[in-house]
């Protein structure tokens, strides 16, 4: 449905690399994934699996060591210097602490204005005007609050102030790391729910990053799973809960408490865990774990293979699609 | 007198105010409930609800200075509020064990983790060094920690975040409890990890015959690992009733709201949440009304300036604190 | 990930609508601002205040104790000893000052742009400034201070000052680390802040108030040094005076004169007093958890 | 772990390394002809050519920095033409004198800040821990030169105590009982000033460790307070102490110094201040040779003990 489209965001066979030496571990271990215009991806999967690193390598914040970053026809890895500053305007990040991403010696409403400062491209009432108008959206009112500092606000609210100042240069491209997971559940649905409005006022493109499943799967349209830095199953959010392909997939989903009496009492849980990145298994990464894993899994690493329509897994037997 | 020495634990007024300087803080306001053997009940909430602070004062562990602690809890008939820290002592691990929230914190770090158990087995059972150790190993295999021998002499910055609660476990079930408070035992734990360690705590629970007290802010937890659930807000029970019954047929509107604000998996993407405006009140400044009144859509006045106490429901044993309840009828949470 | 931040219990209640929740400075605090405030003025306008000349001998009065001539009484010498303590001052105020200024004028910008930029430029700069700290500073300084002849107030200005850089190194390091960590900073650079807009906007203001109050801390030591230097002779030569050459003056007729020790040290230690309670007090007024040193 | 003490004994050699080209450079920056400022004016020829070869002077001063350390290394410091004895033999000889007043204050600080600091750590806030931390607080500010001067004056000239005040110091082969009075003085306060460091930090560390989950942990497993306090408390708190009396120590050696100088104890510190006045060069730069070497030694001692402590540190 989306292959005639061009994809906003490119990212092919990204891989980003820590430490020297022995203690060399690739957190990304090529990665490819594109996001199309105006749509929401969702990355999913356990910590250390490397979607947090994918997220700040799309920014620059750590150094991809290889691979490609194609924002809007732009090679993100070639920018150097002030043309680096500039592309990072165009995409946003929000982090998962609120409150450490807040300066705590600072106004909110100078917060909020700090790309706006630093391009120094709105000024004067016109930049005032422009603040109000934003934190009024994330429904913070800035006559009251505007000239609080960060410290004082609660997490959700520091959350709120965040998204004002990701929007205040108009981003196309918003990338949540982690965004909800610090907040309790009734203000992980307001932010949610924000968010989604946001979107489409601002006509962003998402990239959503987090561990809870089902968070990720009510504003996501496509949902990409990682295990030990790489992309294990990516599709349209629907069928891949639906129908996981990938057996690591089936698992998650399996281990997902839903909050109701009556759901299935728990199927097999998934034994042990993860392997160290720094000394991943040969072939396939979940073959330790996998019950279905065979001679061929630990020779041969699969690759993303198309199964159903926009829906690739990486698996040399992946699990039939009737199969409810 | 004698139905209540049969149940394990009681509850009654339970308070804990903290005295701080923004003023006294009541955590806890007026808590009763009370809870059979071999039960497992889930004390729901979110931060702030005092979820937390409740089951360490059921323990009675909270720290001496700045805490006025009132009302009674009775464990196995013992009256544990206002005990000797002596009498407390001699119950704690025997009768009553803890898990903690953080396995990165709650194991001490310089200390080998075998240690840390068969330090337990040597002080409160008064075992020989040899026991101890064989009986440590043990009790690493029940938790399900592979080549215990290997692992009694790793240190707890070897081991990973699920390994150390495992240990946890290990260690508050060394002098085999009655009763088990596990105060959010699997938040920052990943969710294949989590369904481990949930599924070990519910066959424990089997084989060793304890009865086990679930908190936590996650209702996924709680929803078919418990008999009854308890609904916290603002330091107070504002639902309390067996888990069908509190997840089908709720009459308080914050547990409708907690249900209906977390996404499922089950439901499409993009689904529309429910959601409930603001947050969870500031306890130094609480009126003497429904704290859960400014956020309510169907608060009235008396709510804002009477507190509702818990009523009993059609059920046995299903009480709520709301002057507007919500009407009788049985909602299916499944769609 | 798996380490989310929770708050406990007692920190979300107070976190909402929390106000300037810091612990006020206190009286005693504004008072020994006024203390060093008087020496301060005291060392710089000694020579316009209406006391003698230090260098000044009264043959006449010698070794008398405090009387209303002479308020602290005076020495050996017959000068008087109320002067001698503020000009005193001089001394110890310049070195504490003028070795705080070399030690954070290098050591500061060099620790926040190690702990910002990372990398290599960071791992040799602090292993030199590691190897730089295991060596016993003060010893050191006897060592240079001996050798290094004829004494000055400026040799020893810059050898305490230069003595002091890795230490001011590591503690702005580590303050710095503890920030730049922080989201807040990623957060600048995502929306196209310039290096300089993020040590300027957003580091220095959160690391002012550790450096300021290890700096008040430092002065103390500083001071307490340079007494032990001029103590054991080390410091200014006489007839110069300073509090520490004073005391070691003062110890061959102790029995004669315990005025002329208890003044110089009364002096000396109250003004330690002073900069220490500053530098605690304001460390817990900005909520400076205690960088390990 | 076998790593870690491996890198630490890498950078012991390099800081002993730098220590003697530090201490080798420091007879250059007297002012002048070095054997005239070293020997005096009216040094003879003989005992020139004597210092010419020993420091290598004729040759380039890389060259003489290998003459030097070859001679340091077997242990020749060179010859006083001062006393005319060997600057070996004259450290050897002081050297004890300094072990003996730091071993003494030590044990004194040690052992009354550990169970004090304990105490005020348990119950913060409560009488006991305000007195001391006040105390402390003030006494941080008195340096130990005045303390030594103040204590002088009070007990041994005004209280009039025996054997305490100047010039009375006795060697421990002549009397060793009065080795020990006349090492009272100088024990005592150096130990002040060690306590209040070592109670300072102890308490800090410990209260904020007896905030830890996991002393909670260990009280739910009925573990007695005193256990706690010292099995579970005391081992993550002492790594902190312990990195305290690893600084503390060259600050200990200069107060040693000061105390010295003020009793005329024939340490290493009077020695090294008397040299000093004579000009003695070469007793002065032997001395601050072995007292900085010994400093790097004792600093990576620690290092290793506390090592031992918290396993957490060697794996970083």
């Amino acid at each position: 449905m989306t292959e005639t489209r061009e994809p906003l965001l490119k990212v092919s066979d990204l891989v980003v690399t820590f430490g020297m030496g022995r203690h060399q571990v690739a957190a990304v271990a090529g990665v490819s994934f594109e996001i199309y215009e105006g749509e929401t991806l969702g990355l999913v999967g356990e910590s250390g699996c490397g979607k947090s690193t994918t997220g700040k390598a799309l920014m620059r914040i750590v150094e991809p060591s290889s691979g490609t970053i194609e924002l809007d026809g732009t090679d993100v890895i070639a920018q150097k210097g002030k043309a680096l500053r500039n592309i990072r305007t165009r995409m946003q990040m929000i982090f998962q602490d609120p409150i450490s991403s807040l300066n705590p010696r600072r106004r909110i409403k100078d917060i909020v204005a700090e790309p706006l400062d630093c391009w120094k491209s709105v000024t004067g009432d016109e930049r005032d005007v422009l603040i109000s108008d934003l934190l009024t959206k994330v429904g913070i009112d800035p006559k009251v609050y505007g000239n609080r500092y960060a410290r004082q606000f609660s997490g959700g609210q520091c959350q709120r102030i965040s998204i004002a100042r990701s929007l205040a240069m108009r981003p196309k491209l918003l990338i949540c790391d982690e965004m909800v997971s610090a907040l309790d559940v009734s203000v992980q649905a307001q932010i949610l729910n924000l968010l989604e409005d946001l979107k489409h006022e601002y006509g962003l493109t998402l990239l959503f990053i987090a561990h809870d499943l089902a968070v990720v799967k009510n504003v996501s349209d496509r949902v990409a799973v990682m295990y030990l830095g790489r992309i294990c199953e990516i599709g349209p959010a629907d069928t891949l809960y639906e129908a996981p392909a990938h057996p690591y997939t089936k698992f998650l989903l399996g281990a997902a408490l839903e909050a109701d009496p009556d759901s299935p009492v728990h199927g097999e849980v998934l034994g042990g865990e993860p392997p160290s990145p720094l000394n991943p298994p040969s072939g396939c990464r979940f073959r330790t774990r996998c019950p279905f894993a065979t001679e061929k899994c630990v020779e041969i690493e699969p690759q993303l293979e198309e199964v159903a329509p926009g829906h690739h897994v990486a698996c040399h037997y992946p699990l039939t699609i009737s199969k409810k | 007198m004698s139905v209540e020495q049969e149940k394990l634990l009681v509850v009654k007024d339970l308070a804990t105010t903290f005295h701080t300087a923004g003023g006294d803080l009541p955590a806890v306001g007026g808590v009763s409930f009370d809870m059979e053997r071999n039960q497992t009940i889930g004390i729901v909430g979110e931060s702030g609800s005092g979820k937390t602070v409740l089951s360490r004062t059921i323990m009675g562990l909270q720290q001496r200075t700045n805490v006025t602690v009132t009302g009674s809890v009775l464990l196995s008939g013992f009256e544990m509020v206002g005990a000797s820290e002596d009498d407390k002592r001699k119950r704690w691990g025997t009768e009553v064990a803890m898990i903690f929230q953080d396995p990165m914190t709650s194991l001490n770090p310089v200390m080998k983790v075998g240690k840390q158990i068969d330090e337990t087995l040597r002080v409160r059972l008064g075992m020989s060094k040899v026991d101890a150790k064989a009986r440590a190993i043990e009790l690493l295999e029940l938790v399900g920690i592979p080549s215990p021998q290997y692992r009694y002499d790793a240190y707890p910055g070897q081991l990973s975040g699920g390994m150390r609660q495992r240990v946890v476990i290990a260690i508050a079930l060394a002098c085999s409890p009655q009763l088990l408070l596990a105060d959010e035992p699997t938040t920052g734990l990943d969710v294949t990890i989590q369904a481990q360690i949930l599924n070990l705590l519910e066959e424990l629970k089997e084989r060793l015959e304890m009865s086990v007290v679930l908190v936590t802010h996650d209702l996924g937890v709680v929803a078919t690992r418990t008999s009854r659930i308890i609904v916290m807000y603002a330091g107070r029970i504002v639902e309390i009733g067996s888990t069908r019954e509190v997840f089908a047929g709720h009459r308080m509107p914050y547990t409708r709201a907690l249900l209906e604000s977390s996404p499922k998996v089950s439901n499409a993407s993009h689904t529309r949440l429910t959601t409930i405006p603001g947050r969870p009140p500031n306890l130094l400044k609480l009126t003497d009304g429904c704290s859960f009144a400014p956020r309510c859509s169907y608060a009235t006045d008396k709510c804002r300036v009477e507190r509702p106490e818990l009523q009993a429901a059609d059920e046995p044993g299903h009480m709520f604190a709301c002057w507007n309840p919500l009407p009788k009828t049985r909602r299916t949470v499944r769609k | 990930m798996s380490n989310f931040p929770q708050f406990s219990v007692l920190e979300e209640a107070i976190l909402v609508e929390k106000p300037e929740a810091k612990e006020p400075l206190g009286i005693l605090f504004w008072i020994c601002v006024g203390w060093i405030g008087l020496n301060i003025v005291g060392a710089l306008f000694a020579n316009v205040l209406p006391i003698e000349n230090p260098l000044f001998q009264n043959y006449s009065f010698i070794n008398s104790g405090p009387s209303l001539h002479h308020l602290f009484g005076t020495d050996d010498l017959g000068r008087d000893i109320l002067a001698r303590v503020i000009y005193g001052s001089r001394v110890s105020l310049s070195v504490g000052a003028g070795a705080m200024v070399i030690g954070f004028g290098v050591g500061a910008p060099l620790g926040m742009l190690a702990a910002y930029r990372r990398g290599r430029f960071d791992t040799i700069l602090t292993n030199v400034m590691y190897v730089l700290l295991a060596f016993p500073a003060i010893i050191a300084t006897i060592a240079i201070l001996s050798f290094w002849t004829p004494r000055s107030l400026f040799k020893i200005i810059v050898v305490i000052g230069v003595a002091s850089i890795p230490l001011v190194y590591r503690v702005i390091r580590t303050a710095t680390l503890s920030v730049a960590t922080k989201d807040f900073i990623i957060a600048a650079k995502v929306q196209g802040a310039t290096d300089r807009r993020i040590i300027f906007r957003e580091l220095t203001p959160n690391i002012a108030p550790i450096a300021i109050s290890f700096l008040l801390i430092g002065v103390a030591t500083v001071i307490a040094l340079e007494g032990a230097l001029a103590f054991l002779g080390l410091s200014v030569n006489p007839p110069t005076p300073s509090w520490g050459n004073m005391i070691n003056e003062a110890r061959t007729i102790l029995q004669v004169n315990p005025w002329l020790v208890i003044f110089p040290s009364a002096a000396l230690c109250l003004f330690l007093l002073c900069l220490n309670f500053i530098g605690d007090r304001l460390r817990h007024h900005f909520d400076v958890t205690e960088v390990k040193l | 772990m076998l790593r870690y003490v491996l890198r630490r004994v890498v950078m012991l050699i390099a800081i002993c390394f730098i220590i003697s080209v530090g201490s080798f450079y420091l007879i250059h920056l007297l002012p002048g002809n070095i054997t005239t400022v070293i020997e005096g004016p009216g040094a003879s020829p003989e005992n020139q050519a004597k210092l010419y070869k020993l420091l290598g002077l004729n040759k380039p001063i890389y060259q003489q920095y290998f003459v030097w350390i070859s001679n340091v290394l077997r242990g020749n410091l060179g010859t006083s033409f001062i006393s005319q004895t060997s600057v070996a033999s004259t450290i050897r000889a002081a050297l004890p004198i300094d072990l003996e007043i730091i071993f003494l204050s030590q044990i004194l600080a040690f052992i009354t800040a550990i169970p004090i600091a304990m105490r005020s750590a348990r119950k913060p806030d409560g009488w006991l821990d305000r007195a001391f931390s006040a105390g402390s607080f003030t006494l941080l500010s008195v340096p130990t030169f005045i303390v030594i001067v103040l204590m002088v004056l009070f007990i041994s000239i005004k209280a009039g105590v025996p054997h305490t005040g100047p010039s009375s110091y006795v060697s421990f082969s002549q009397d060793w009982l009065g080795n020990l009075e006349s090492m009272a003085l100088p024990a005592i306060a150096l130990a002040i000033g060690s306590f209040v460091v070592y109670y300072r930090v102890l308490r800090s560390d410990l209260i904020a460790t007896l905030q830890e989950e996991f002393i909670t942990m260990a009280r739910s497993k009925g573990l007695s307070q005193r256990r706690i306090m010292w099995r579970h408390a005391f081992r993550p708190s002492s790594v902190a102490l312990l990195g305290a009396a690893g600084v503390n120590i060259g600050g200990l050696l200069a107060s040693g110094f000061v105390v010295q100088y003020l009793l005329n104890i024939p340490g290493l510190g009077y020695t090294l201040i008397s040299a000093i006045d004579t000009s003695d060069y070469l007793l002065v730069q032997g001395i601050v040779l072995v007292v900085s070497v010994g400093v790097v030694l004792i600093n990576f001692i620690f290092d290793f003990i506390i090592n031992i402590v918290d396993p957490r540190i060697s794996r970083e």
